[in-house]
């Protein structure tokens, strides 16, 4: 299979927004600024609010029908939060979520329920996100039984069927999650998502917990389940590799953050960010013969979302972090020299290919002290 | 997940696993011989020949000596009377112990029922909707934990019961019953509500739940269909730990004597003529303290044998 | 009873003759017989701490609010009044005088009666007493904060029921008193009382705790209740509540002055918070401490008495008597109206068993009629329902009676005070009455305010059981608060609610009686007709009186009047 | 070098006198269900200054073998049989005490979680310096002293202070550090990280491997690693050692076994991961079925239920029937003929690879 | 910390306070009249009068309870005698401020309940820790088995079986008494030795379960094992590691104890006869005394709330992620 390349892109330059064929199709989903504040509780003797977590701070991304968008970043960036604002399990300090043209960024659990079966998700823990005290056939009916579907030949059919669907046996209708593995349990999870026909998935890093071995079994479903019917996916990893597998379009958080969005050539192969560089970078790849790409070993660990940095929120970490970045923060734009749709939000972005070796680039002072007493005794 | 057990539900696993529990299996059995005897009281009544209220003592001035204790030796335990008569009142042990039996079951069973509603309903609310809701009930727990309660008990007693009987009306023993129900289920529910929040927190975080609502089920969907489910373990697990240790606060409060009032048979005023008299009549208290001890470390016991086999990791 | 006893026969209880002997009238003790010292105790010693075991705490410590018995033994080691009782060794009691110096001189045909102090009176700080300090003794009881001491002296001064307490509202504390005309002090030693009618028993009522002297200068009023000062031989070295009392010797108290008490043991520890149970346990086994404890008030418990019986030595330090308590089944008389029904429960009732939850034969006896042993004009052997002859109740009879009243199923109300004894009496009670055709209902009642409840004039009851005792051995201590209509209120202690016109007027003819003889040849027959043609009460029990002492405690005497060991002979032996 | 010399199932005296050598390694539980045999014949050599890498799946014996080289398990409800020598000298019949001066000493581990690994009740400090004080004797302040060191040479900024952080202070990265500080503080000469990296950001994983690498040369240590990641291998391991349903199935340099790899398990692993260099538009080639049960192991080759390959071996029935023997040094434990095994790769599995 | 604990503090006051109000308006709703009790023999209506003023019930229940708070920080001047500062009334039955009567008891609770405390600590925790080390021998299934037999025992069940043997029937030892610790050690000591014993064979089995069962959890671990693969002995991992975690669920059970203890050991005190804050309470319970009662309440809930912040604080103590969090 081969990915459609994107030819015709007639966005201007200007528009902080990624679009494919306009003509062709609408975004299925779209969100603008969407933020997430948690708020944190402290004081005495009345509780008020002392902070906020900065879990999602204006993110903007579309989803077109069919397509799979990957959202990529380090633990704790924001990427479950936004898969969860995205289906309105939570709901959003600031910003839009249109579905199909429908604003449904607040609305209520009855307003939601018409869309509820379209956009559904996949967890990331096969075993926490089915209940181990219902058996398959309640678990996966559950969700039609809740929207009064009632699909011709009956729900347990229907079951029968998704089950096939996502290859299990039918028979296993009756068992419970703990009897199957844990391939299998996501794909009774991926099955439950199916149940509603949605036309949206989001998937919260499905395959995390799972060995690769079964790793590439659902992926190879899932892949299969969005050619045949055509689901869009917004599809959660940390894992480049799957995502680059798996995704036509990336987008990559930071600390809350879009920081590049491309489609997955352009950001594989020409990432302008610095953060996407030393992320691919950092990607250990079994290739033994494969060109050694300049690698980047980022010192420290992101900083708390509770205090983000000023201006550019990757400076902290960035050895091309100027004056400038501390105060001004950085649009998501087109840089010349990218492709159509490819926006980064960087004051000083990488050229645009990467090289293909070059000296490392070593943050790390324990690792530079290291390096340095070993090439000594060398 | 081993092949073997691929075919089991967790209930039929737990089953199998509890089976294996000698200790467990063997308390159970004793939970259930006392439940039955319990329940089978009047039958018993009517086979043995005897019952708890008649004063065999008083009819029969020679069942009791001067002092009013049982003659004869060993309590009076006689062939008519197997486990002796009681002194001064002179009634039959035997029947005592197991109509006795039947109140402090009863009592217990239903205070405990009772607290585990409640906790299990403050619990789940709190846990379940958090934030506000959440502090709420968590301050009440703090709150009603803040009192002392034995105290509290013996203080409150008349008051409940003086606000359900008029003066001139005998105090129906169930009244006296449902008096001590509503005040030891009023400070016994928190530590269920406790454990049951912490679980329902755990569980709200679950990605099942997540999932649930992604659906669009309703909370009342989700706390009964998915929630309940799965803390029915620890509610159960508690539930056989509580019931002992409530049948000893009813105990408790017959002692202090606010509890069940004369002729109701009941263990906990056994023991205090029991340790009244343990000189004179050291038999009388062998048969409700062996009893009471019995029962208690059975129930127990099943508590902990239950508690094993609902989890898969404590594995002997 | 004594310390002499012989136990050789087991279970045999030694009261019938006490009984006698207590029940015998009071003697008026003359000048000679006031005059101190007290006569010597045969083989006593002097110094030593006793230790006195005691359930709860006093439940006054202020003279005016003592009426019950712990009170009233407390206030003889503490207080003295104007009289007190000299008691000789087979329980003869004589009204001596006590701060007076006899037991009062009588004109105006008992009207009027005058007392002249002691000289060398005087309290723990030296204070010397005189008549005003009697005067003001009187008249504080007026005070309405006085609520729960006796009212004889009042009513007879001022008015009966609580209309006395008009004749001086706010007690002498406001500047007013009782003009001269009723109690006058013409000079410092002499106190004059006036009443309206003849008070043949003022010298008896003087001698109640209640009227013991509080010293005008030192009164504190409420707050006295927890420090009053002492005027007897030992006064209050320390006192926390509910736990424990210290008395020493009050070093102003005059031997010479007083003729009844004495000054052998050098303080009393008094310890609460001992249950009788653990007061016999304790001085059963004698180790220790407990070898110079004594009782007070408390008695061998009933669980104990056997252990106590059986064993011989222990037996030497015990003993024995009646208490003036004849614990009664009352009817309320406005409800149960049918005497037929009252005479059937009365015929029904299992009176030995009874009183065998009670303590057996050491803690009472089966009752015959409403007056106590301790009574003078006590009959042995006045028994009009056959009690003697059928212990455990005559249910033939009374079912007969109850089909004769055609009262089969008619609902009684039976209230009893929730002790673990009072429950087991119900279960007894409320059978037999079922036994005999009736329906029971058994309404428990708190029995801290048992008497209250039972008390209140529209109670709501049927059946209770009290006890009254005499104030002073007289029958009119008795009959009156127990039987006089008149005298029926909230709080009256006419707990059958017995309103008889001719009872009434029989109580107002023999209080006029001056002459004792007669008053009490006029109280037995009175007795006789509430008795056989009323019916108020079913006599279930007379209570006794059984202690135990450490086997180092002295001078062990059972007190006629206390009901009680006998505190103030009390030495150790060693 | 690791050196590959017996077969396993012919356990010799350790004669190769390599650093660390087991031999015949079995390791079995005893549960309710049933024995599990966890590890069921297990050898391997390792060298000073080497890194020997196991991969395999979750569940094939990995963190067992581990656990039993320091000695860790339950002795209770653990079986375990076979021959461990460290430097001579044996382990499996080791009294606690012998092993005590051992673990933290000569050998030491740093776990998965490094959160769950580290007391939350004492301070990062008190526990790098507690093996330092036990095995060394030095005082408190020299440990403290050491501890501080330690925290440098693993990249904690600001040692001094840090040093008396209690973990949770800690970000995730920085504990796996302090724990990989904790592991050497006494220079030990045998390290086994039992996926030390799993539960870390790629970035941090990064570092960690780097540091561990660098580690190494410094010490001279010699290193299992333990992962499921095989880019992670590729990157750090000298050896590579395929584990399946207890057993080593493949072995082998590392560039041997990703290069060239013999064995079906091992194709099927390297034909599910995807990799960056990979064309987007090939599809991954998952190991169809699912792990064994370990408690009554398929006969045979416990793959068997599981490889495509089971018909083109000769001799019928021989995978269901046989165990196929691991060869020694570089070879894998299948009935292939070496011939096959190439063709089947080249011809099949490589075009996949990409 | 500081500010954890003030705020701790602030909010157990605020609850004690609410437990105050509840059990103030609970117990003087009762319909019986307590100054019936006050008044005695000869009790009258008017009599009854003089006693409702003289007690204060004539006001309103509310303002009553005002009163009463305002009470307790400034005293009060009240008819039947004066109440210094902490005031929390005048008994109604012994005329004594209920504050003093407290005081005054409290001496011999803390001493049975810290003396207790000590002895089924030590051994609890100590039977509880033997039998997780030698889990699964005959040992933890002696001390198991047996604490569970025990742990069904009642106070008021043994204790007069144990006092019938050691004190009346062989007089080995005395009968419990309480001497002030100031008076004499041997006497405080010997005074309270058999309360101290029987309490503790029934506490004890508690904290024998509960240590065994909270220092297996512990011993399973990964920073135990960590911790052992560290080479550190198994003792040091024991006594260190593993039992510092396992003091969480004890600390959590020993505050709940302490404080239903220290604020009235009432069976202890009731079954040997001993005067202390639980007797106390049930007796005014019995005489209907509401300030004593009321007084009675509010200080062992304050005991409550007290051990509640102390454990609060020794959570911090043990547990540095609640210290620093
Ligand atoms: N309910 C919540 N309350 C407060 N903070 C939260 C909440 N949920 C998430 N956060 C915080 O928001 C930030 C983003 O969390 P999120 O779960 O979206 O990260 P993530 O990218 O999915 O990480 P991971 O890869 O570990 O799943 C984190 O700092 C997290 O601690
Ligand atoms: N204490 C134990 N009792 C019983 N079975 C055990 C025990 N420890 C491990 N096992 C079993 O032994 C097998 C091997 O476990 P091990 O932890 O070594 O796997 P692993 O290869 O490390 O897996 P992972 O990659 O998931 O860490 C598993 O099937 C496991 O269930
Ligand atoms: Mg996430
Ligand atoms: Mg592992």
């Amino acid at each position: 299979m081969t990915m459609s390349e994107n030819k015709s892109n007639t966005a201007g330059p200007d528009t902080a927004q990624a679009q494919r064929e306009p003509d062709v199709s609408e975004p299925l989903l779209s969100v603008k600024g969407l933020t997430k504040h948690f708020p944190i509780y402290g004081g005495f003797p009345f509780k008020r609010q002392v902070g906020a977590v900065q879990a999602v701070d204006d993110v903007t991304l579309d989803v077109y029908p069919g397509e799979s968008l990957g959202l990529v970043g380090e633990s704790g960036c924001g990427k479950s939060t936004t898969g969860r604002l995205l289906t309105r399990l939570m709901e959003p300090t600031s910003g839009t979520i249109t579905y199909n043209g429908q604003d449904i960024s607040h609305a209520n659990r009855r307003k939601l329920a018409p869309i509820r079966s379209e956009i559904q998700m996949i967890f990331q823990d096969p075993y926490a996100s089915l209940n181990p005290r219902q058996t398959v056939g309640t678990i996966i009916s559950g969700p039609m039984e809740v929207n009064g579907i009632n699909p011709p030949g009956g729900r347990e059919a229907r079951v029968r069927e998704l089950l096939e669907t996502v290859g299990l046996n039918p028979e296993h209708y009756n068992r419970f999650p703990h009897e199957f593995s844990g391939g299998q349990r996501q794909r009774i999870g991926v099955a439950r998502a199916l149940a509603l026909n949605p036309k949206i998935i989001i998937a919260d890093e499905p395959v995390s917990a799972l060995d690769v071995s079964i790793q590439a079994q659902v992926i190879n479903l899932l892949q299969e389940l969005q050619r045949e019917l055509d689901i869009a996916f917004v599809f959660i990893a940390h894992d480049l590799a799957i995502v680059r597998h798996f995704s036509q379009r990336i987008a990559v958080m930071y600390l809350g953050k879009v920081v590049e969005v491309a489609d997955r050539d352009s950001l594989y192969n020409a990432p302008r960010h610095p953060y996407t560089h030393a992320l691919l970078s950092a990607v250990p790849n079994a290739d033994l013969d494969a060109d050694k790409t300049e690698r980047i070993r980022l010192f420290g660990d992101v900083p708390s979302p509770i205090m983000p940095p000023s201006g550019c929120r990757f400076r902290t970490r960035c050895w091309k972090a100027q004056d400038k970045c501390a105060t001004e923060e950085p649009p998501l734009v087109q840089l010349s020299g990218a492709r159509e749709g490819h926006l980064t939000a960087c004051h000083f972005p990488e050229a645009p290919t990467t090289e293909k070796t070059g000296p490392d680039v070593v943050l790390d002072p324990a690792l530079v002290a290291l390096e340095e007493k070993n090439t000594d005794k060398k | 997940m081993a092949k073997q057990a691929a075919g089991l539900s967790p209930g039929q696993l737990m089953w199998r696993r509890f089976k294996r529990d000698r200790t467990g299996v063997i308390s159970a059995c004793i939970v259930l011989f006392f439940f039955a005897v319990a329940i089978l009281a009047p039958v018993i009544s009517m086979l043995y020949g005897k019952d708890a209220y008649t004063l065999y003592g008083q009819d029969n001035l020679d069942l009791l000596d001067e002092f009013n204790m049982p003659t004869g030796g060993a309590g009076g335990i006689s062939a008519d009377h197997w486990f002796g008569i009681e002194p001064n009142l002179g009634r039959d042990v035997f029947m005592q112990l197991v109509y006795g039996m039947r109140t402090s079951i009863y009592t217990a069973l239903a205070a405990t029922v009772l607290m585990v509603v409640i906790g299990v309903f403050m619990g789940l609310v709190g846990g379940y909707f958090g934030g506000k809701i959440d502090y709420w009930v968590g301050r009440l727990t703090d709150f009603l934990l803040g009192f002392p309660s034995q105290l509290f008990f013996i203080a409150s007693m008349p008051v409940v019961v003086a606000a359900f009987v008029r003066p001139d009306e005998e105090t129906p023993t169930t009244l006296r019953a449902i008096a001590i129900i509503i005040v030891l289920s009023f400070l016994g529910w928190m530590g269920l509500s406790r454990l049951i929040r912490a679980e329902t927190l755990t569980l709200r975080e679950r990605e099942f739940i997540e999932a649930a609502r992604i659906s669009g089920a309703s909370p009342s969907r989700i706390i009964r269909k998915e929630l309940m489910p799965n803390i029915i373990t620890p509610v159960l697990v508690q539930a056989t730990l509580l019931l002992p240790s409530t049948i000893l606060s009813v105990a408790f409060l017959s002692f202090v004597g606010v509890g069940f009032v004369e002729p109701t048979p009941d263990w906990g005023r056994m023991f205090a003529i029991g340790a009244d008299i343990y000189e004179q009549d050291p038999v009388y208290m062998l048969f409700p303290g062996v009893a009471m001890v019995v029962f208690v470390v059975a129930f127990n016991l099943l508590g902990d044998s239950v508690r094993d086999a609902f989890d898969p990791k404590s594995g002997r | 009873g004594g310390s002499d006893n012989d136990n050789s026969s087991k279970g045999k209880t030694k009261t019938q003759e006490d009984a006698a002997k207590q029940s015998s009238a009071v003697i008026m003790g003359d000048a000679k017989a006031s005059t101190g010292p007290a006569a010597d105790v045969p083989g006593a010693k002097p110094g030593g701490t006793m230790t006195v075991y005691q359930e709860a705490d006093f439940s006054h410590l202020d003279p005016a609010q003592s009426y019950v018995s712990d009170a009233k033994q407390l206030d003889r080691l503490l207080q003295r009044g104007l009289t007190q009782y000299q008691e000789d060794d087979k329980g003869q009691l004589t009204v001596v005088g006590d701060l007076a110096t006899d037991s009062g001189k009588v004109t105006d045909g008992g009207k009027t009666w005058t007392y002249t102090l002691k000289d060398n009176l005087k309290d723990e700080n030296g204070n010397v007493i005189d008549s005003s300090d009697i005067r003001h003794t009187i008249e504080r009881t007026y005070a309405p904060f006085i609520t729960d001491g006796p009212i004889y002296i009042q009513n007879w001064l001022s008015g009966s029921g609580t209309t006395y307490r008009k004749a001086l509202p706010d007690g002498p504390y406001k500047g007013k008193h009782l003009p001269d005309s009723v109690l006058a002090t013409p000079d410092a030693k002499t106190v004059v009382f006036k009443f309206k009618d003849a008070q043949p028993d003022l010298g008896q009522a003087l001698a109640m705790p209640g009227y013991s002297v509080v010293p005008k200068e030192t009164d504190t009023k409420e707050k006295y209740d927890t420090d009053p000062v002492a005027t007897g031989p030992y006064k209050i070295a320390e006192f926390k509540p509910g736990k424990s009392m210290k008395l020493v010797k009050n070093t102003n108290w005059d031997p010479a002055t007083d003729s009844v008490r004495h000054q052998y043991v050098d303080g009393f520890n008094i310890e609460y918070n001992h249950d009788d149970d653990d007061q016999t346990k304790t001085l059963l086994a004698d180790r220790g401490e407990a070898k110079n404890a004594v009782m007070f008030t408390g008695q061998v418990a009933t669980n104990q008495v056997s252990k106590v019986v059986g064993d011989a030595a222990a037996m030497k330090r015990t003993i024995q008597g009646y208490a003036p308590y004849v614990w009664q089944l009352n009817f309320n008389l406005d409800r149960m109206t049918d005497k037929k029904v009252r005479d059937a429960i009365t015929y029904a009732m299992p009176n030995a068993q009874l009183y065998k939850l009670d303590g057996g034969a050491y803690g009472g006896e089966t009752a015959t009629g409403l007056m106590a042993p301790t009574v003078p004009g006590y009959e042995k052997g006045y028994d009009p329902f056959g009690k003697l002859k059928k212990p455990n109740g005559d249910v033939a009879k009374a079912k007969e009676l109850i089909k004769e009243a055609g009262a089969e199923g008619k609902k009684v109300i039976y209230a009893y005070g929730n002790t673990p004894v009072r429950q087991q009496q119900a279960v007894l009670i409320s059978k037999r009455l079922e036994e005999i055709g009736l329906k029971v209902v058994k309404k428990e009642i708190d029995s801290a305010t048992w008497y209250e409840q039972v008390g209140k004039v529209k109670n709501g009851l049927d059946l209770y059981m009290t006890g009254w005792g005499q104030d002073w051995p007289a029958a009119s201590t008795v009959i009156p608060p127990s039987y006089d209509g008149t005298q029926l209120q909230d709080g009256s202690s006419v707990y059958s609610h017995v309103n008889d016109p001719k009872v009434n007027a029989e109580i107002a003819r023999i209080m006029k009686i001056t002459d004792p003889a007669e008053a009490q040849k006029a109280w037995t027959a009175l007795h006789h007709d509430i008795v056989e043609r009323i019916n108020p009460a079913a006599p279930i029990y007379f209570t006794k009186v059984f202690q135990i002492f450490g086997s180092n405690v002295g001078g062990l005497r059972y007190s006629s009047d206390a009901s009680y060991v006998d505190v103030t002979r009390l030495y150790l032996k060693k | 070098m690791t050196t590959l010399t017996k077969t396993e199932d012919s356990p010799a005296p350790s004669s190769s006198g390599a650093f660390l050598s087991v031999r015949d390694l079995r390791v079995q539980f005893s549960t309710e269900d049933g024995i599990v045999k966890a590890v069921d014949g297990l050898s391997f050599d390792l060298e000073r200054g080497q890194t020997l890498g196991i991969v395999g799946e979750s569940g094939s014996g990995k963190s067992v073998t581990n656990l039993s080289i320091l000695g860790l398990h339950n002795r209770r409800s653990t079986q375990v049989s076979g021959e461990i020598v460290l430097d001579g000298q044996e382990i499996t019949g080791a009294s606690d005490k012998q092993l005590q001066t051992l673990r933290g000493n000569k050998m030491a581990m740093i776990f998965q979680d490094a959160l769950t690994a580290l007391s939350p009740y004492y301070t990062v400090g008190r526990q790098i310096a507690e093996p330092y004080i036990k095995h060394t004797g030095a005082s408190k302040k020299e440990a403290r002293a050491r501890a501080i060191e330690m925290l440098g040479k693993v990249g904690i900024p600001d040692p001094k202070n840090r040093v008396d952080d209690f973990p949770h202070q800690f970000s995730g990265g920085m504990r796996q550090r302090a724990m990989i500080a904790m592991s050497l503080v006494c220079n030990p000469e045998l390290l086994i990280a039992d996926e030390p990296t799993t539960a870390l950001d790629v970035t941090v994983q990064a570092q960690i491997l780097d540091l561990l690498k660098d580690l190494q040369q410094e010490f001279g240590s010699a290193i299992i690693l333990i992962t499921h990641d095989l880019g992670v291998v590729a990157n750090t391991v000298d050896d590579l050692l395929v584990m399946y349903a207890g057993r080593a199935v493949e072995r082998g340099t590392v560039r041997e076994v990703l290069k060239t790899p013999e064995h079906p398990y091992t194709w099927g692993l390297l034909g599910s991961m995807p990799r960056l260099s990979q064309d987007v538009g090939s599809e991954l080639t998952p190991i169809p079925g699912s792990p064994p049960s370990l408690l009554n192991p398929p006969s045979g080759c416990a793959f068997n239920p599981r490889c495509s390959f089971v018909d083109i071996v000769d001799g019928s029935g021989r995978c269901v029937n046989e165990r196929p023997l691991l060869p020694e040094g570089r070879g894998s434990a299948c009935h292939l003929t070496g011939e096959q095994k190439q063709q089947v790769f080249i011809e099949t599995i490589q075009p996949r690879l990409g | 910390m500081l500010r954890f604990l003030t705020r701790r503090t602030l909010g157990a006051v605020l609850t004690l306070f609410l437990i105050s109000a509840v059990t103030y308006f609970m117990f003087f709703a009762i319909p019986q009249d307590p100054a019936l009790l006050a008044c005695g023999k000869n009790c009258t209506p008017d009599a009854l009068k003089v006693i409702h003023t003289n007690l204060g019930l004539d006001q309103p229940v509310a303002v009553q309870f005002w009163h009463y708070m305002v009470g307790i920080f400034a005293g009060r001047d009240l008819p039947v005698g004066e109440c210094a500062a902490p005031c929390f009334g005048i008994s109604f039955d012994s005329g004594q401020p209920v504050w003093d009567t407290i005081i005054d008891r409290l001496p011999l609770t803390l001493s049975l309940s810290a003396g207790g405390l000590v002895v089924f600590l030590v051994v609890g925790l100590g039977l509880g820790m033997l039998a997780a080390w030698k889990k699964g021998t005959k040992v933890d299934k002696t001390v198991s088995s047996a604490s569970l037999v025990l742990s069904s025992l009642q106070i008021y069940f043994l204790g007069p079986v144990v006092l019938g043997i050691f004190v009346y029937s062989t007089g080995w030892l005395d009968k419990p008494k309480y001497v002030p610790l100031t008076e004499s050690f041997s006497g405080w000591f010997m005074g309270l030795l058999i309360p101290w014993l029987v309490m503790s064979v029934i506490f004890t089995a508690q904290y024998t379960r509960m240590s065994r069962s909270s220092m297996i959890e512990q011993l399973q671990e990964e920073h135990v094992k960590a911790a052992r693969a560290k080479g550190m002995t198994s003792r040091f991992v024991f006594f260190r590691y593993a039992w510092r975690g396992s003091l969480i669920p004890i600390v959590t059970i020993i505050g709940m104890d302490m404080g239903a203890l220290f604020g009235g050991a009432m069976v202890t005190e009731l079954t040997f006869g001993l005067a202390g804050v639980g007797r106390l309470a049930r007796d005014s319970v019995v005489l209907k005394d509401l300030p004593l009662t009321m007084g009675v309440l509010i200080f062992s809930a304050a005991f409550i709330l007290l051990f509640n912040v102390i454990v609060d604080a020794a959570y911090a103590f043990i547990d540095p992620r609640v210290r620093l969090s």
